[in-house]
């Protein structure tokens, strides 16, 4: 395994992901907004970890006559359970918003507490 | 505040003349200025006239004095004061009075507000008639109560002591002050406590 | 021995929590005679002579790990002589002055254990432990008087004492890799100065020397008469008992003078020594509250006995030593008599008191007792300590202090007078004020007692601290019963007392030979007026030194305290800027985030 | 006695998803798990101290391949004081804990647990998760908009540090191929450099979000001060002491080089410097007490990362500073719902931890103090020291003036919530007295 | 030492005691004598103050104002006279043996606390005023003259006034300190220092009767002054003694068989010439304000005392 199996592509896209997230993050001020960025830089994490995970030309993990090559089922475990703590988190976070929009009318960030 | 009584009198006689004679020459002074002869003071004791020579000197408190100076008129107000400085001073004292106005008046005779005969409230030594008298005048009264001292006559602390109820009584007359009986009372037993050794 | 103390004093700390203030006080008292009973009987055991205990004597106490050493030597002996009788006196006086138990007595006890520990500590990290519990159970009983800045400053200089020796204590430690006091010796150069120097400013904090004393005049001047009693008359004490530890008894001046053998070290510690006494004794003749002039006058006592540290001759440390076990005594007797006054009247400022002399005559014995030792009068030991100082400034030629010395001791008549007459004497302005309770009485002459013993006797003190010397390796200087012999003069107390009595004999003839009379205190001359036209203003203590105010202000105005509260604007100002980094914005913070991420990747990556 | 270290993660975790079904009684029966794990918290800490580390394997699986559990001195004494203060500080909370509240608890303190005693790291993300996930609900859980605001920055950074920490994860996985902590050990050297750093880098910044590392700390003012003051107390002393400790992990076990320990002591001096100052200015109780534990944390982390250079007195420092620092921060937590300390039990809390923090002997805040200094002086960093000691006196300064001001007698505190702070605080003098400390950070650890 | 010794030395004690006072007093009266004939006045007789003090102490009232204000009296003269017996004399060596120059300036003390402590039971408020006057000036004029008497102490490396004059005393006239430049400087600042130890004019500030009706002793009367005025006269001899014997070799010129009667007349010389000098200066000053005064000493004067004693200094070192 090194980095010359590694694909292109899905690395620039985990990049990209990852930045637009970010960005969405640190310059949106609608809560909402930020959340929905931070889903997509999960998304973006998810996706590096299958990427990893990948054997060029491998099959699926699954059993069967030709497994000779197949891509590392751990990785794709982890994504199911990244993916079920990322929806937990923004089932949470979307409860949070709400109770935060009928306290202050808005979605927008408010500063509050600072110093 | 009457303090200076003594219904067994302390005898001058009984003093050595030792005594007398130190007492006679260091006659220690506090004068009362409140009169207009005040102005003829600075002159006794400055080198013109020189009271110092006769080892007479002026004193800041009647703790220290043995001469009580009256320098002119005294009104009821300063009066008060005069009979407390005198009260305070140590025995045996001496009291001068100084220029006519203690003597009968003088020139405020008919005032409603000064005191004619100033031997009614405290016993007075030796009178300086004048109105004002001169330097020489004071230093020659000096003079006199040495004479009277010497001699043994100067006693007009021990009188105070003797009648002192009377000299009280003068005093609140002219004070317009109503003694109560309790009050008296109080005094007397003060007097009693305070009776002199 | 030793363990069954400790375990006492904490069990009877515990017990006199709960029960009642007087049956709490009567525990206390018994308790704290107990560390005395342990002096006694080493005294009897081995004598005043030299004995430094054998390592196989210590005793060792197990703690989270580690072990502490615990025995008695010479020094800590004298020191101990010094300290622990104002535990019981202490004790006793607080008999009557408590209304409700509310933690004092245990406090104490706790103060005691630790006095105890500190004095007993074999090596650094007990000496520290000690120290620091000390340092706590005294903030507790600071923390008692609900003052922000007496408990502020107690507890931020305490603590900047207990870095300091702990930095100090470090370096010994890894440098010897031992804690023993005994293997301190093997350390020298740079490091050896930075221990020895971070320590001596450590208990430099607690022996007020200025300008670590910032902390003295508010806590002094709010806690509690009997705990503050302590604080100066002790503490203190613990303070300097630390100095004399590492300067002399662990030959921390050598590893000063080793380092940089063209600066005199210890010369630095007389100067403080100099200024504190003679600023403080400045600073308190200005003062009003009764609390704060002690407070400056303790500060400017125990000066003194800095100088005599510093001046370091065998001449300049028995006074020194001396001038300790005086202060002891006599700002303790001072301060209990202030708290006497405060508990009489509840008044602290000298301008609203006045005239209680009549009403409480022992207590105004007391008072001026401790005052003449205070003002250094030939009739108490305090003079003979003094003499000792002066003597070796002289001797030393020592230009600039031995002035300034002198002085301050000129200064020390000036705020003396002022508690005399304004608390004392002048204006009877309390009718109703009766003598204080027995106990308290008792307390105050049972410390007056080694003031008049150690006037005639200057020569028992002397050999009481001879041991301690010797173990440092200090000589003795030259002393009968009553005479005290330096190279420069000699001093014997006892021709000078039996001359003041036959001298009392021509005066008592004068006063017997003529009768007076006693008058009233309305009896006074004012110029003729009655005395009830000038009640108000009857009282000349209101702004005593006012001459002198205005001259001397100006010059002390900026005082150490001002620059204090300066560098603690400072950190507050640098507090406000950095606190802005949380601006509150959680956009802001994601920044951060990433920026570290970089950081760190950065770092690893690049450099 | 038959230890299966495995319980204290499942007993919460069961118990936490059975309490919905008995709504009424969820309170009793999360105070049952929660003190079956103390107890049995405390039977394992014994277990260690005198036997030595605890393996147990997942589900047959043998590691390398197979998830496992290790507990060694280390672990064992973050799992006592988490279980321990989580009882206290359940009894404390006492009625408003109602059954979403005891759901929540039991998952922190599961998640807490389980991040302590895992030897598995994406087990520990997945812990991390856990434990983020029940703190933002419990901040949350008080529904006004200050705890409001400070869920959601929690909820913002941890949701970046989670992401964070997974890409670290996947970044050694990719190296790798194994999730053990003690294979990446064994192997960290195979590691192409780069991607060695990368990996440490994002594993710092995801773990420091939750062990309040500075400049990561944002959320900590706002979540602590929103909180009620039972999550206060509980944020303070289990998922921050899991999280430092899993920065421990790192730190001493998988990247045990010189560049990160480095970092990591500068990270720890300037994090316990902004700490202090930025607690020195702070009106408001619960935040200066936020801002403080960054403080301490900074502390801590300097404590493990000179640890790391293999200095028995680090981390001999690092568990008194742990300790003295979750029995303190936790009770004046507690402390901060009333303005004032009123009563013998509160001003015996309010006091014991504020010198304790101080570090004044006997207490264990002392100790830790003690230790860290030997330490320091050990690899000669005078800066460090002093730095520490300035530190060390901004914050005497301010929790002098927390303790002027919280003088008086106008609160109301029931007795048992008095109690259960005066028995937290006690704690701070017990592990000060006794040698439990000492004697167990001298024993080996696991990967050591 | 034997019994007659011990019954010589007494005499010699009592006999310097009753010298001492009567010397005082003498002078008392001739200092004013002297005023009197600047003043252009005939002035009092020399044995005036014999008069007063005869008269003041046969008075027949004296009023005391309770124990404390006795204690003003007791201290005041047994404090002098122990002052006084504890300085060297002519060269006579009392008890100065037993104690040195530090003794002395604290056992100066002692009845001047003791007069204060009076002075405030008495209640007057004039007298708390006085005395705080007092005090201050004390703090005033001892910050030059302990620099001065530092000085010496440093250059004769004692501190022992008897030493002191000893070393003086080696070669008579010549070996008087105040023959050496430095301590010429000196003299001068313990000379004004000396006028205010004196109480004299421009330094009467405690006592100013126009002011504060004789400050301190405002309640004082009959023996009670009596007394004060003995303690003022033994005061007058001691310090000026005390600045004999620094400067002036304690009057010392002769040594041998009898010479201790040409020593006592010297140092009698000595004495008066100070307190003349005194008198004079007192005669032609107004006087200071209190804080005039202070920053008199402790500007002018304290700079003027402490160039000796770094002149000094700087000759020692050598």
């Amino acid at each position: 395994m090194n980095f010359a199996a590694l694909t292109l592509p899905c690395y620039i896209t985990v990049a990209a992901l990852l930045s637009i997230g970010l960005y969405g993050v640190i310059s949106k001020s609608n809560l909402m907004k930020i959340f929905i960025s931070l889903s997509i830089m999960e998304t973006g994490v998810n996706l590096l970890l299958i990427t990893i995970g990948h054997i060029p030309g491998g099959t699926a993990p699954i059993e069967n006559a030709n497994f000779a090559k197949y891509v590392d089922p751990l990785p794709q475990a982890l994504v199911l359970t990244a993916i079920v703590i990322g929806l937990s988190v923004t089932a949470l976070a979307i409860a949070v918003l709400i109770s935060y929009y009928q306290k202050n009318g808005t979605l927008e960030y408010k500063e509050g507490m600072k110093w | 505040m009457g303090l200076h009584n003594g219904d067994k009198m302390m005898r001058y006689e009984e003093w050595s003349k030792l005594a007398r004679k130190a007492s006679k020459r260091s006659l220690w002074m506090v004068h009362f200025c409140t009169g207009c002869g005040a102005i003829e003071m600075p002159p006794v004791m400055t080198s013109r006239y020189d009271m110092e020579r006769f080892g007479i000197a002026p004193m800041a408190t009647p703790r220290q004095a043995d001469v009580l100076l009256i320098t002119g008129y005294l009104t009821v107000k300063t009066l008060r004061r005069v009979i407390q400085v005198y009260e305070q001073m140590q025995s045996p004292k001496y009291v001068i009075a100084f220029g006519s106005c203690t003597i009968n008046g003088g020139m405020y005779w008919d005032s409603y507000n000064t005191i004619k005969h100033l031997e009614k409230y405290i016993p007075v030594d030796l009178y300086i008639a004048g109105c004002m008298p001169r330097p020489e005048g004071i230093i020659n009264a000096f003079l006199e109560l040495m004479k009277l001292i010497d001699e043994g006559k100067a006693r007009g602390w021990e009188r105070y002591q003797k009648y002192y109820d009377k000299y009280k009584e003068n005093q609140r007359r002219v004070f317009n002050f109503e003694v109560k009986e309790e009050e008296k009372e109080e005094k007397e037993q003060k007097r009693e406590k305070n009776e002199e050794h | 021995m030793l363990d069954i103390i400790f375990a006492e004093l904490v069990v009877a700390a515990i017990i006199t929590f709960f029960v009642r203030e007087k049956l709490a006080a009567i525990i206390a008292f018994f308790i704290s005679l107990l560390p005395l009973l342990a002096l006694l009987d080493w005294a009897s055991n081995y004598g005043f002579a030299i004995i430094n205990l054998g390592i196989e004597n210590h005793m060792k106490i197990y703690l989270a790990g580690v072990t502490l050493h615990l025995a008695i030597t010479p020094l800590s002996w004298f020191f101990a002589l010094m300290i622990l009788p104002l535990f019981p006196v202490i004790m006793l006086y607080s008999y009557s002055f408590f209304k409700e138990n509310d933690g004092f007595f245990a406090l104490m006890l706790l103060s005691l254990f630790a006095t105890f520990g500190i004095l007993l500590s074999r090596d650094m990290l007990s000496l520290f432990l000690f120290w620091e519990m000390m340092s706590w159970s005294s903030f507790l009983l600071v923390y008692r008087s609900k003052d922000k800045n007496a408990i502020m400053s107690y507890l931020i200089f305490s603590v900047f004492a207990a870095f300091a020796i702990l930095f100090g204590i470090i370096i010994l430690w890894h440098e010897n890799s031992s804690l023993l006091l005994s293997d301190i010796l093997n350390i020298s150069g740079k490091l050896g100065f930075v221990a020895i120097a971070s320590i001596i400013t450590g208990f430099a904090v607690k022996a007020v020397i200025m300008p670590l004393h910032a902390w003295a005049p508010f806590v002094y001047s709010k806690c509690d008469e009997p705990f503050v009693a302590f604080l100066s008359g002790g503490l203190s004490k613990l303070g300097y008992y630390g100095i004399f530890l590492f300067l002399f008894s662990l030959k921390g001046v050598d590893i000063l003078q080793n380092y940089m053998t063209n600066v005199s070290w210890n010369y630095l510690l007389a100067v403080f020594g100099a200024l504190s006494a003679f600023f403080a004794t400045l600073i308190a003749i200005l003062q009003d509250d009764l609390r704060k002039l002690l407070a400056y006058s303790s500060i400017g006592q125990l000066g003194y006995i800095a100088i005599g540290f510093g001046i370091g001759t065998p001449l300049a440390i028995t006074g020194a030593l001396f001038q300790a076990f005086n202060h002891a005594f006599f700002k303790a007797i001072l301060f209990l008599a202030a708290g006497i006054v405060a508990y009489r009247t509840g008044k602290w400022k000298i301008s609203e008191l006045g005239g209680l002399a009549y009403k409480m005559p022992f207590t105004f014995m007391a008072t001026l007792f401790a005052i003449f030792a205070l003002a250094a009068i030939p009739i108490t030991s305090g003079f003979a300590s003094k003499w000792l100082l002066y003597e070796a400034a002289i001797q030393q030629k020592y230009v600039f202090i031995a002035p300034i010395m002198l002085i301050a001791g000129v200064g020390a008549f000036l705020y003396s007078f002022r508690i005399l007459y304004g608390v004392f004497l002048g204006e009877n302005r309390h009718d109703s004020v009766e003598e204080a309770p027995k106990s308290m009485i008792a307390a105050l002459f049972i410390l007056v007692l080694p003031l008049i013993i150690f006037v005639v006797f200057p020569g028992y003190m002397l050999d009481l601290m001879k041991p301690a010397l010797q173990a440092a390796g200090i000589e003795s200087i030259a002393h009968t019963k009553f005479a005290i012999e330096t190279s420069l003069a000699k001093y014997n107390s006892i021709a000078v007392l039996i001359t003041l009595m036959v001298a009392m004999i021509p005066a008592f003839v004068i006063y017997k030979a003529r009768k007076h009379r006693v008058t009233s205190f309305e009896d006074n001359y004012l110029a003729g007026e009655p005395y009830e036209l000038h009640k108000p203003a009857m009282h000349a203590a209101n702004n005593y030194y006012k001459p002198l105010k205005k001259v001397l202000l100006p010059y002390l105005e900026p005082g150490a305290t001002y620059y204090f509260e300066k560098i603690y604007n400072g950190i507050k100002c640098v507090s406000n800027a950095v606190r802005r980094i949380y601006t509150g914005y959680v956009q802001d913070y994601a920044i951060y985030v990433v920026l570290f991420l970089l950081f760190v990747m950065g770092w690893l990556i690049w450099i | 006695m038959v230890i299966h270290p495995v319980l204290l993660i499942a007993i919460p975790l069961i118990t936490a998803f059975i309490i919905p079904i008995f709504k009424k009684y969820g309170a009793a029966i999360a105070g049952g798990a929660i003190a079956f794990n103390m107890g049995y918290a405390i039977g394992i800490f014994f277990h260690v101290y005198s036997n030595g580390k605890i393996y147990e394997t997942i589900a047959g699986f043998n590691p390398p391949i197979g998830i496992f559990l290790a507990i060694d001195s280390l672990s064992a004494l973050l799992a006592l004081i988490i279980n321990l203060f989580a009882f206290i500080n359940f009894v404390a909370i006492g009625k408003e804990a109602n059954y979403k509240f005891s759901m929540l608890y039991l998952l922190a303190i599961a998640g807490s647990t389980g991040i302590v005693i895992t030897g598995d790291i994406f087990n520990m993300f997945v812990f991390f998760e856990i434990t983020a996930v029940a703190s933002y609900a419990l901040i949350a859980g008080k529904k006004d908009k200050k705890a409001l605001e400070g869920a959601i920055k929690y909820m913002v950074l941890g949701s970046i540090a989670s992401s964070f920490i997974l890409i670290g994860i996947a970044l050694i996985y990719s190296q790798l191929k194994t999730l053990n902590i003690y294979d990446i050990a064994a192997r960290i050297a195979s590691m192409d450099a780069k991607i060695k750093w990368a990996s440490f880098a994002m594993l710092l910044t995801g773990i420091g979000v939750e062990a309040e590392i500075f400049p990561l700390n944002g959320w900590v003012p706002s979540a602590y001060q929103g909180a009620s003051e039972g999550v206060a107390s509980l944020l303070s002393f289990a998922p921050s002491k899991a999280a430092i400790y899993a920065i421990a992990r790192l730190m001493l076990v998988i990247f045990p080089f010189h560049a990160t320990y480095e970092i990591a002591l500068w990270v720890g001096v300037i994090t316990l410097l902004i700490g202090e100052l930025a607690a020195f200015m702070q009106e408001d109780v619960k935040r200066m007490l936020a801002y403080s534990s960054i403080g301490q944390m900074g502390m801590i982390l300097i404590a493990f990362s000179l640890a790391s250079q293999d200095l028995k007195y680090a981390l001999i420092a690092s568990l008194f500073l742990i300790v003295s620092h979750a029995a303190s921060k936790s009770s004046l937590f507690l402390l901060s719902k009333s303005e004032k300390m009123h009563g013998m039990a509160s001003k015996y809390a309010g006091i014991v931890s504020v010198l304790s923090l101080i570090g004044m002997p006997p207490l264990a805040g002392f100790w830790g103090k003690w230790y860290l200094m030997l330490a320091a002086m050990d690899e000669k960093l005078w800066l460090v020291i002093i730095l520490i000691f300035f530190a060390g006196i901004v914050e005497t300064a301010y929790f002098a003036r927390y303790l002027h001001r919280s003088i008086g007698n106008d609160g109301e505190l029931s007795l048992r919530y008095k109690a259960t702070m005066a028995a937290m605080a006690s704690f701070a003098i017990l592990f000060g007295l006794l040698p439990l400390v000492y004697k167990i950070a001298s024993l080996p650890l696991w990967g050591g | 030492m034997d019994m007659i010794g011990i019954a010589i030395k007494i005499t010699i004690l009592i006999a310097y005691a009753i010298i001492g006072t009567c010397t005082g007093l003498l002078f008392m009266g001739i200092g004013r004598k002297i005023v009197a004939r600047v003043h252009n006045r005939v002035g009092p007789p020399f044995y005036q103050n014999f008069i007063d003090v005869a008269k003041l102490l046969s008075k027949k009232t004296n009023i005391s104002h309770g124990w404390i204000f006795d204690l003003a009296l007791l201290f005041s003269i047994s404090g002098i006279l122990l002052t006084l017996l504890f300085l060297p004399i002519g060269g006579v060596q009392l008890l100065s043996t037993d104690g040195d120059a530090f003794l002395v300036l604290y056992l100066l003390a002692i009845p001047s606390l003791g007069f204060a402590l009076g002075a405030g039971a008495s209640g007057n408020p004039n007298a708390g005023v006085g005395v705080m006057r007092a005090l201050v000036m004390m703090l005033s004029y001892e910050l030059p003259f302990v620099i001065t008497l530092i000085a010496l102490m440093i250059y004769y490396d004692t501190t022992s006034l008897a030493t002191i004059v000893r070393m003086q005393s080696i070669n008579g006239i010549k070996s008087w300190a105040i023959t050496m430049p430095p301590f010429m400087i000196a003299a001068f600042a313990a000379d004004m220092a000396l006028q205010g130890m004196l109480m004299e004019q421009p330094f009467d500030i405690p006592v100013a009767p126009h002011e504060i009706a004789s400050g301190p002793m405002v309640e004082f009367g009959g023996k009670y002054l009596g007394s004060l005025m003995l303690y003022k006269a033994i005061a007058l001899v001691a310090e000026t003694t005390l600045f004999v014997d620094l400067f002036l070799g304690g009057g010392v010129v002769a040594h041998g068989n009898f010479a201790f009667v040409i020593n006592f007349i010297v140092w009698l010389a000595l004495i008066f010439l100070l307190f003349a000098l005194s008198i004079l200066i007192a005669a032609s000053f107004p006087r200071f304000r209190i804080e005039q005064a202070f920053g008199f000493y402790w500007k002018y004067e304290a700079i003027i005392a402490a160039i000796s004693l770094i002149w000094v200094y700087i000759m020692v070192i050598k």
